[in-house]
């Protein structure tokens, strides 16, 4: 009932606060969402804004308005909009620099003119006093807004929900795509593959520890370089391969050289050491590392290419 | 405080949507700015009926509401097509349009 | 009897049509359907004639009313006919001659295969010649003027594969068209001020009008005459319109259509006796025609253009006389139908000569022909005696009168224009000796082969064309061709003395031409003496120069005067420096213009606004955004717009 | 209501002009036998009306009138004065012989068949119907609105015919041939489409007037002219104006008038001889027309107001076409030039304001026609001939082709209007009517005919005198199908020039009419002449 206080009576000096805070935040939103570099970040900052927006809504009286606002919009508007923005990929930001000759200087002035025009019209528009929804609002916000829409707008409302509908059924006509052709059986698949020379046997398993189940990081050769089949297309295109090899590799020479001193032979202690064929593969590697560790610029080399090889297939 | 500074934020950030939908490419983002500019009408109109004490301004707004998810959410779907087709949602690439 | 002047025009206007439409069947009858027809004509003449005769001076005058031609409001052009003395005089002369020159023409043109058509134009131009002078309107009278033109363009032009000829032809018609402008402007200012052009209504009501009004129709009318008759300024024509057959030079150029001018100015008398101003601009005129075309006269070696140039001057004489105004009215038609006659037979003279001599014209390839051609010469030698005013044949009447006429104009004038007359007179004996003399007398210089003088081109012999030279047997021509030459020659000895007994001629033509005598300052037999020692002189210059003396075979160089008369005094070159040329730069200069300019502003505002479309075509690049921005800003407009209209 | 006749000799030739095009490819020359039936049996229509015509009628008759579209007052109104008259039978007189004139001027060329789709032929007499169709209703139509969709519509069948069909003969090559076919026929659209949209624009606002003062906006020319006499009808004076400019803009262009000329002698040089006379004879004819019909009708005052303008113009269009003619080197250019200068002489007696003025310019219209088209048809038979356009490639043709050479000679002749022959009645009656009114235009203009005689004969001497050249010693003369065309119209000709009686006697009566519209009367003679 404090709303409805707040509502009926002029602006109270909370309002005022809460409104000057608010009004910032949802302004930085509103900013935010415009300039931030990542969508996602855009929908976030949208996403604050509209929270904001609900808050003012009930502080006008609108309590039905308020908490749609939330449900809707924040709710399934904006979780519609994260799910189309992981379709086409979060973490691509695209670059603000315009493209349009122009086009940034018009928009500017457009979007100044305009508010300038507008807020000169709200200025000279004779809004100073103002009745409050207090006998509006007498019956129960829901109560009123139900009388008149399903009274006086009830058409539009009808109309609105055919218009809805329509929507539902565009959206699945849109996004549904059509086979035109017959799938292919199972046999002309493989001899398609055959005929293009794709790989044949299934892809190798991405490289996982023990420390973690990372699909994320290629499995490693036999001479310790990373094999990009092991890593999913998708992570790859979106340049999130982690390279482990130099670290993995660093790390398994670390814990051999300190069991070495600490048993105080070599190689030997090794042998039957933890680690089943992986290990048994992953020393190898290590031979083969530690051969070469020696000339550690060539080592730094090729991890420099495979890194190198990552940010390009990022691009 | 006057209420009306509520109208003044509504076009501020209607404006701020505006600037959006002129300056980014990418189509979801403009979307978002649409939407950004339908929240500041929304506003004005709450507002509004506060102002005129009657509940007209907030049934308009409600049907704001519903109109805009309708939008959304067969822009979205216009969206999602196209990158299906040509692999980028950027509005500049849709440009076909040019000679 | 009416009906039968409709009859006289149209008996030649069938021929016309019937020989020019006809085909080549007609081509062996073709000459004697024409030259019928033509008789025909003057036997209605005749016939009119002597009707005429039967009846009282005053109501001679016929009048027929075809039908109504141009009727558009108060404009109202008749096809009608007027048959007067004046009129009368003239059919009979246009048909006799005209019939005349048609038998002539069966021999002179026998051996051209287009002879058909020929006589076609000939019936053309008598109906023509006959519209023009039995017309009882100017316009109708005009569309004779235009038709005489229209005849004389395709005779003149008639051996087409000449290109001297056709230009000849083109030269004549246009020349004649810059007359016409007169004809046409006084036919406007008749009705602007009468509100008809019939000629009985007008020449009644002319005294009403302004001296002004009438001086400007009068010197309209002159300036047609001027046109048709060769007259200076619009002279320039006549000479090269020798290109044409001799029987037409003849009949056309020299007995019927270039006196044209003559009766029309004859037929206003009215107009021109209520405008001084006019009168003076005529005789002026005259005066000096009739010594630039005795000058000029003087200096030709073709036999033709000589006497074409005397043809001019002796139209001068008319003109003259016909400017002097009831004085001279009588006596200048008195002179053109003697004229005619003379003329006419001293052309078809020339005629026979060429035929004989295998067309050259050149005078001075000429020489003792009097022994071969004896009626040729006997003819002509009677039309020259004729034209110098030999006492007591027709061209001494009809002269002497209006030379005593000139005196008679009174005052320092009077004197100016009989002197001038007198000098007319000696140079023409001068001239017309010289050319008898060098075509019937001296030794015969067509003997040997001639030796081309390149800077005459227009004396260059015919015989040059055909390779080399070979020697004419002069021989005289045909009956058909003697003939009406004898008949003409006829004429010429007693058509003057028949006139002027008892003035026979002035009261027959009185009740259409007022007359009234005039009073020289000397008397009459001065001036005739005068006329007589002035004629002496020119004949005995002729002889001590001609006679006496070789002829050279070619041309001297002669004095500048001669050169200058030898290029017709510089007329075409005149016109060309004045008229031609500068036309041409015009008519080049617009061309350019009109591409350049005119059409240029039209397809340069076609690129211009090609090129800007280009220009803005550049706005639409496609960019959803962009539109969006437009879009926006057309938003903000209609805002701003709002917002001003709510705050006036 | 009686017989509909004015809209069955338009529909005629429509109908004709579809049926033609139906003709399957195979059938060129029934198409070409259907086309001549069909404007043959509009001639004799034609006739009809001109008997069912009675002179000292009203005077529009023959009236039809159809609600078009009600909501605007447009009306499907028929009806013709005398002049109309005169020029429907001129228009149904002249495409016969076009028709007959260009029989072999749409066969496909040689060496390449025809598809079944692509059919010249056809086209071509189709358009050439389609045209008179148009025409014939511009003539008749009373409703200024119904007036300019033909006076437009004209455009497009004229300009497929200018653009589709060029003068094979003038080829110089055929690409290059083909270029200037296009840019005349551009030229000849956007030309008179931009006059048209200044029309239209008038023609709103002549709407948007009457709708202001009369309560209903009308279209209907009478309507009009009886609101404006009884005074319920009255224009602002700027109003009237700027209407005037409108229409009369338009009508310039048409008919053409210096400056706006220069679309002509390209359209005329690249069509071929029959479309060139479609062009001058007939289709021009509709803005000279216009200009006495609804110029005058509707803006008295503003006529008037632009006067004397308007006469400087058409003097200058009179000497310097002459001037320009004499300067061509194209036969078919010089011919067109010519007749720019001869509409020179008919908008100058239009704007005379005399009975002499413009019952001559209307009968100038009429002999122009004939004259001009016998003229150019000629040439059309010579250039065919020779395959050249330019008067230097020939010379000496009278001596190998007499008949061909008297023909064109006689339709020089009343080109450079001979008494005698149509034109000069014509003219000189424009010569007369200006004179009384305007001494000095009456002058400078009566310059105009020597320069005719000069370019008239320099054309004649340089073609048909002379040597004769070798390329010409082949030509044979006028073919028995060629004189069938040219014989009737030298008749029309003289017998026009002789007893021009019957043409005044229609034409005086609706002359009347249009002076009494601007209210102006012939000047008085000074003298009261004894008749």
């Amino acid at each position: 009932m404090n709303g409805t206080l707040l509502a009926a009576s002029t602006t109270s000096t909370g309002e005022a606060v809460q409104f000057w805070i608010l009004g910032t935040v949802a302004v930085l939103g509103a900013l935010g969402t415009v300039l931030m570099k990542r969508s996602v970040h855009s929908a976030l900052c949208l996403a604050g804004t509209m929270i904001v927006l609900a808050v003012f809504y009930l502080a006008n009286g609108a309590y039905f308005l308020g908490i749609v606002q939330i449900v809707v919009y924040t709710g399934a508007v904006m979780m519609l909009f994260l799910f189309v923005l992981m379709l086409v990929g979060v973490t691509a930001a695209d670059s603000l620099k315009e493209t349009i000759k122009g086009q940034r200087w018009m928009a500017a002035l457009c979007g100044l003119g305009f508010g300038i025009l507008l807020v000169g019209g709200i200025g000279n528009a004779s809004v100073g006093t103002f009745t409050g929804l207090a006998e509006a609002n007498a019956g129960g916000n829901v109560q009123g807004l139900a009388r008149s829409i399903f009274t006086d707008y009830v058409f539009a409302f009808e109309i609105t929900g055919a218009l809805l509908v329509t929507a539902a059924v565009a959206a699945m006509v849109l996004t549904h795509r059509e086979r035109t052709e017959r799938r292919d059986t199972q046999r002309e698949l493989a001899e398609k593959r055959v005929r293009e020379g794709k790989h044949l046997p299934p892809l190798p398993a991405p490289g996982v520890y023990a420390r973690h189940n990372a699909v994320d990081i290629p499995g490693l050769l036999p001479d310790g370089t990373p094999s990009e089949l092991t890593v999913s297309d998708t992570l790859r295109s979106r340049g999130q391969v982690r390279d482990v090899s130099r670290k993995a590799l660093a790390d398994l020479a670390a814990l051999e050289r300190r069991t070495g001193e600490y048993l105080g032979r070599g190689e030997s202690t090794a042998r039957g050491g933890p680690g089943g064929g992986g290990g048994r593969e992953v020393r190898d590697a290590a031979d083969v590392r530690k051969d070469v560790s020696d000339d550690s610029p060539a080592v730094d080399r090729d991890g420099d290419r495979d890194g190198d090889r990552d940010r390009e297939a990022a691009k | 405080m006057n209420p009306v500074n509520y109208l003044y934020l509504a076009a501020l950030l209607f404006t701020i949507g505006a600037s959006g939908v002129l300056l980014r490419r990418n189509a979801i983002v403009v979307f978002m700015s649409v939407e950004l500019m339908l929240n500041a009408a929304n506003l004005a109109l709450v507002a509004f009926s506060r102002l005129h004490g009657n509940l007209d301004g907030q049934i308009i707004a409600f049907f704001t509401m519903v109109v805009a998810a309708a939008e959304v959410v067969v822009g979205l779907a216009i969206i999602v097509t196209i990158f299906r087709s040509r692999h980028s949602a950027s509005v500049d690439d849709a440009s076909l349009m040019k000679l | 009897m009416e009906t039968l002047i409709g009859l006289l025009v149209a008996a030649p206007l069938l021929g016309a049509a019937v020989l020019l439409c006809g085909g080549r069947r007609l081509d062996r009858t073709g000459h004697w359907i024409g030259t019928a027809l033509a008789a025909a004509s003057f036997v209605l003449g005749a016939v009119l004639f002597a009707d005429m005769l039967g009846r009282e001076a005053e109501d001679r005058t016929l009048s027929q009313h075809v039908f109504s031609w141009i009727p558009v409001g108060g404009f109202q052009a008749d096809v009608a006919f007027r048959l007067d003395q004046l009129s009368m005089t003239f059919v009979l002369l246009i048909t006799g001659v005209g019939t005349l020159i048609h038998v002539y023409s069966i021999g002179y043109m026998e051996h051209d295969e287009r002879r058909r058509r020929f006589f076609g134009y000939l019936n053309l131009f008598l109906a023509a010649m006959l519209l023009l002078v039995l017309a009882d309107n100017y316009l109708l009278l005009y569309a004779g003027w235009e038709g005489v033109g229209l005849a004389s363009y395709l005779l003149i032009g008639f051996w087409q594969h000449k290109p001297s000829a056709a230009t000849a032809a083109k030269k004549a018609f246009i020349v004649n068209r810059v007359g016409d402008i007169g004809l046409s402007i006084a036919i406007m200012i008749m009705f602007t001020t009468f509100g008809t052009f019939a000629f009985s209504p007008v020449l009644e009501s002319v005294g009403e009008t302004s001296e002004g009004t009438a001086t400007a129709i009068g010197l309209m009318l002159l300036l047609a005459a001027c046109g048709k008759s060769a007259q200076v300024p619009l002279q320039s024509w006549l000479g090269d319109a020798m290109e044409g057959p001799t029987p037409v030079s003849a009949l056309i150029h020299a007995a019927t259509m270039v006196t044209a001018g003559v009766y029309l100015i004859v037929r206003s008398g009215a107009i021109f006796d209520a405008a001084p101003a006019a009168q003076t601009a005529v005789v002026t005129v005259g005066a000096v025609t009739l010594l630039f075309g005795a000058i000029v006269g003087c200096a030709k070696d073709d036999i033709k253009k000589a006497l074409a140039g005397s043809t001019m001057s002796q139209i001068g004489y008319m003109v003259l006389a016909a400017g002097l105004g009831p004085i001279g009215y009588a006596f200048a038609i008195m002179h053109l139908v003697t004229h005619g006659f003379f003329k006419a037979g001293l052309f078809l003279g020339a005629g026979s000569v060429m035929h004989g001599m295998n067309d050259e014209v050149d005078m001075r390839r000429y020489g003792g022909l009097r022994k071969y051609m004896p009626i040729t010469f006997a003819t002509f030698g009677l039309g020259y005696l004729a034209i110098i005013g030999f006492p007591g044949l027709s061209g001494f009447f009809s002269k002497d009168k209006i030379i005593e006429a000139a005196f008679a104009k009174g005052g320092t004038e009077g004197w100016i224009l009989g002197g001038a007359a007198l000098l007319g007179a000696a140079i023409t004996a001068f001239y017309m000796t010289r050319v008898m003399l060098m075509t019937f007398f001296g030794e015969e210089r067509w003997r040997n082969a001639p030796t081309p003088s390149p800077k005459e081109p227009s004396v260059e012999p015919a015989a040059e064309t055909r390779g080399e030279y070979e020697v004419p047997h002069p021989h005289e021509s045909p009956r058909s061709m003697t003939i009406p030459m004898i008949v003409l020659a006829f004429g010429s000895v007693f058509a003057g003395g028949l006139f002027s007994w008892g003035e026979a001629f002035v009261h027959w033509l009185e009740p259409v031409v007022p007359f009234e005598h005039g009073h020289p300052p000397v008397s009459a037999l001065t001036v005739t003496s005068a006329t007589v020692v002035a004629l002496l002189i020119g004949v005995g210059a002729a002889w001590l120069q001609y006679g006496r003396k070789p002829v050279p075979a070619v041309a001297p160089r002669g004095s500048l005067l001669t050169r200058a008369a030898r290029r017709d005094l510089l007329q075409d070159d005149f016109n060309h420096v004045v008229l031609v040329k500068p036309g041409e730069y015009l008519t080049r200069g617009l061309v350019y213009l009109d591409h350049k300019v005119v059409d240029g502003a039209v397809n340069g505002t076609a690129a211009a606004v090609g090129g800007l479309s280009g220009r803005s075509r550049r706005i639409q690049n496609g960019y959803a955004r962009s539109y969006a921005v437009s879009m926006f800003g057309g938003a903000a407009i209609l805002v701003a717009a709002t917002l001003l209209m709510r705050a006036v | 209501m009686s017989f509909p006749l004015l809209t069955a000799v338009a529909a005629l030739p429509a109908i004709g002009a579809v049926a033609t095009a139906a003709v399957p490819a195979a059938r060129r020359t029934a198409a070409k036998w259907l086309a001549l039936a069909v404007s043959l049996a509009t001639l004799v229509l034609a006739a009809v009306v001109a008997f069912r015509f009675d002179p000292g009628g009203d005077r529009y008759q023959l009236t039809e009138s159809h609600a078009w579209i009600a909501d605007f007052g447009v009306r499907y109104e028929l009806g013709v004065d005398g002049i109309g008259v005169a020029l429907i039978a001129l228009t149904a007189l002249l495409v016969p012989f076009v028709v007959l004139a260009g029989w072999h001027d749409a066969d496909p060329l040689e060496g390449r068949t025809p598809d079944r789709r692509w059919r010249p032929t056809q086209g071509f007499f189709a358009l050439i119907l389609a045209v008179e169709a148009m025409v014939i209703i511009s003539f008749a139509a009373t409703d200024v609105f119904l007036f300019y969709v033909f006076f437009e519509a004209m455009l497009i069948p004229m300009y497929f015919l200018i653009g589709g069909f060029g003068d094979r003969a003038g080829a110089r090559d055929e690409d290059e041939a083909a270029k200037q076919r296009s840019y005349a026929a551009v030229k000849f659209l956007l030309y008179n489409l931009a006059g048209g949209l200044i029309m239209l624009a008038a023609v709103i606002g002549l709407y948007a007037v009457t709708a202001d003062q009369l309560g209903e906006g009308t279209f209907s020319l009478q309507a009009i002219v009886e609101a404006r006499q009884s005074g319920e009808l009255a224009m602002a004076q700027n109003t009237e104006r700027l209407l005037f400019l409108g229409f009369f803009l338009a009508f310039a262009v048409k008919a053409p008038l210096w400056p706006l000329h220069t679309w002509l002698p390209n359209a005329m040089g690249e069509s071929t001889a029959p479309v060139a006379v479609l062009i001058t004879a007939v289709v021009d004819k509709v803005g000279t027309f216009a200009m006495l019909r609804f110029c005058l009708g509707l803006f008295p005052e503003a006529s008037a107001w632009a006067t004397p303008v308007v006469l400087v113009l058409a003097l200058v269009s009179i000497i310097y076409g002459a001037l320009l003619a004499i300067g061509q080197r194209d036969i078919k250019r010089l011919i067109a030039y010519a007749s720019i200068s001869h509409f020179g002489f008919i908008i100058l007696g239009i704007f005379a304001m005399t009975s002499q003025g413009q019952g001559g310019a209307t009968l100038y219209m009429v002999n122009h026609g004939i004259s001009t088209a016998a003229l150019m048809l000629v040439a059309g038979f010579l250039i065919s001939r020779r395959g050249s356009r330019l008067i230097a490639d020939y010379g000496g043709v009278q001596k190998v082709a007499p008949v061909l050479a008297g023909t064109f000679l006689i339709g020089g002749l009343a080109t450079l209007s001979l008494p005698g022959l149509a034109p000069f009645v014509s003219e000189f009656l424009v010569l007369v009517g200006t004179f009384t009114r305007y001494p000095a235009a009456g002058i400078v203009a009566t310059f105009g005919i020597v320069l005719a005689a000069l370019y008239v004969l320099v054309l004649y001497q340089r073609t048909m005198t002379g040597p004769v050249r070798p390329e010409v010693e082949r030509m044979p003369d006028l073919r028995k199908r060629e004189l069938a065309v040219v014989a009737p119209l030298i008749v029309l000709l003289v017998f026009l020039g002789v007893f021009p009686k019957p043409l005044t006697d229609i034409v005086n009566p609706a002359v009347e009419h249009t002076l009494s519209d601007v209210q102006k009367t012939d000047p008085d003679p000074e003298v009261e002449a004894a008749k």
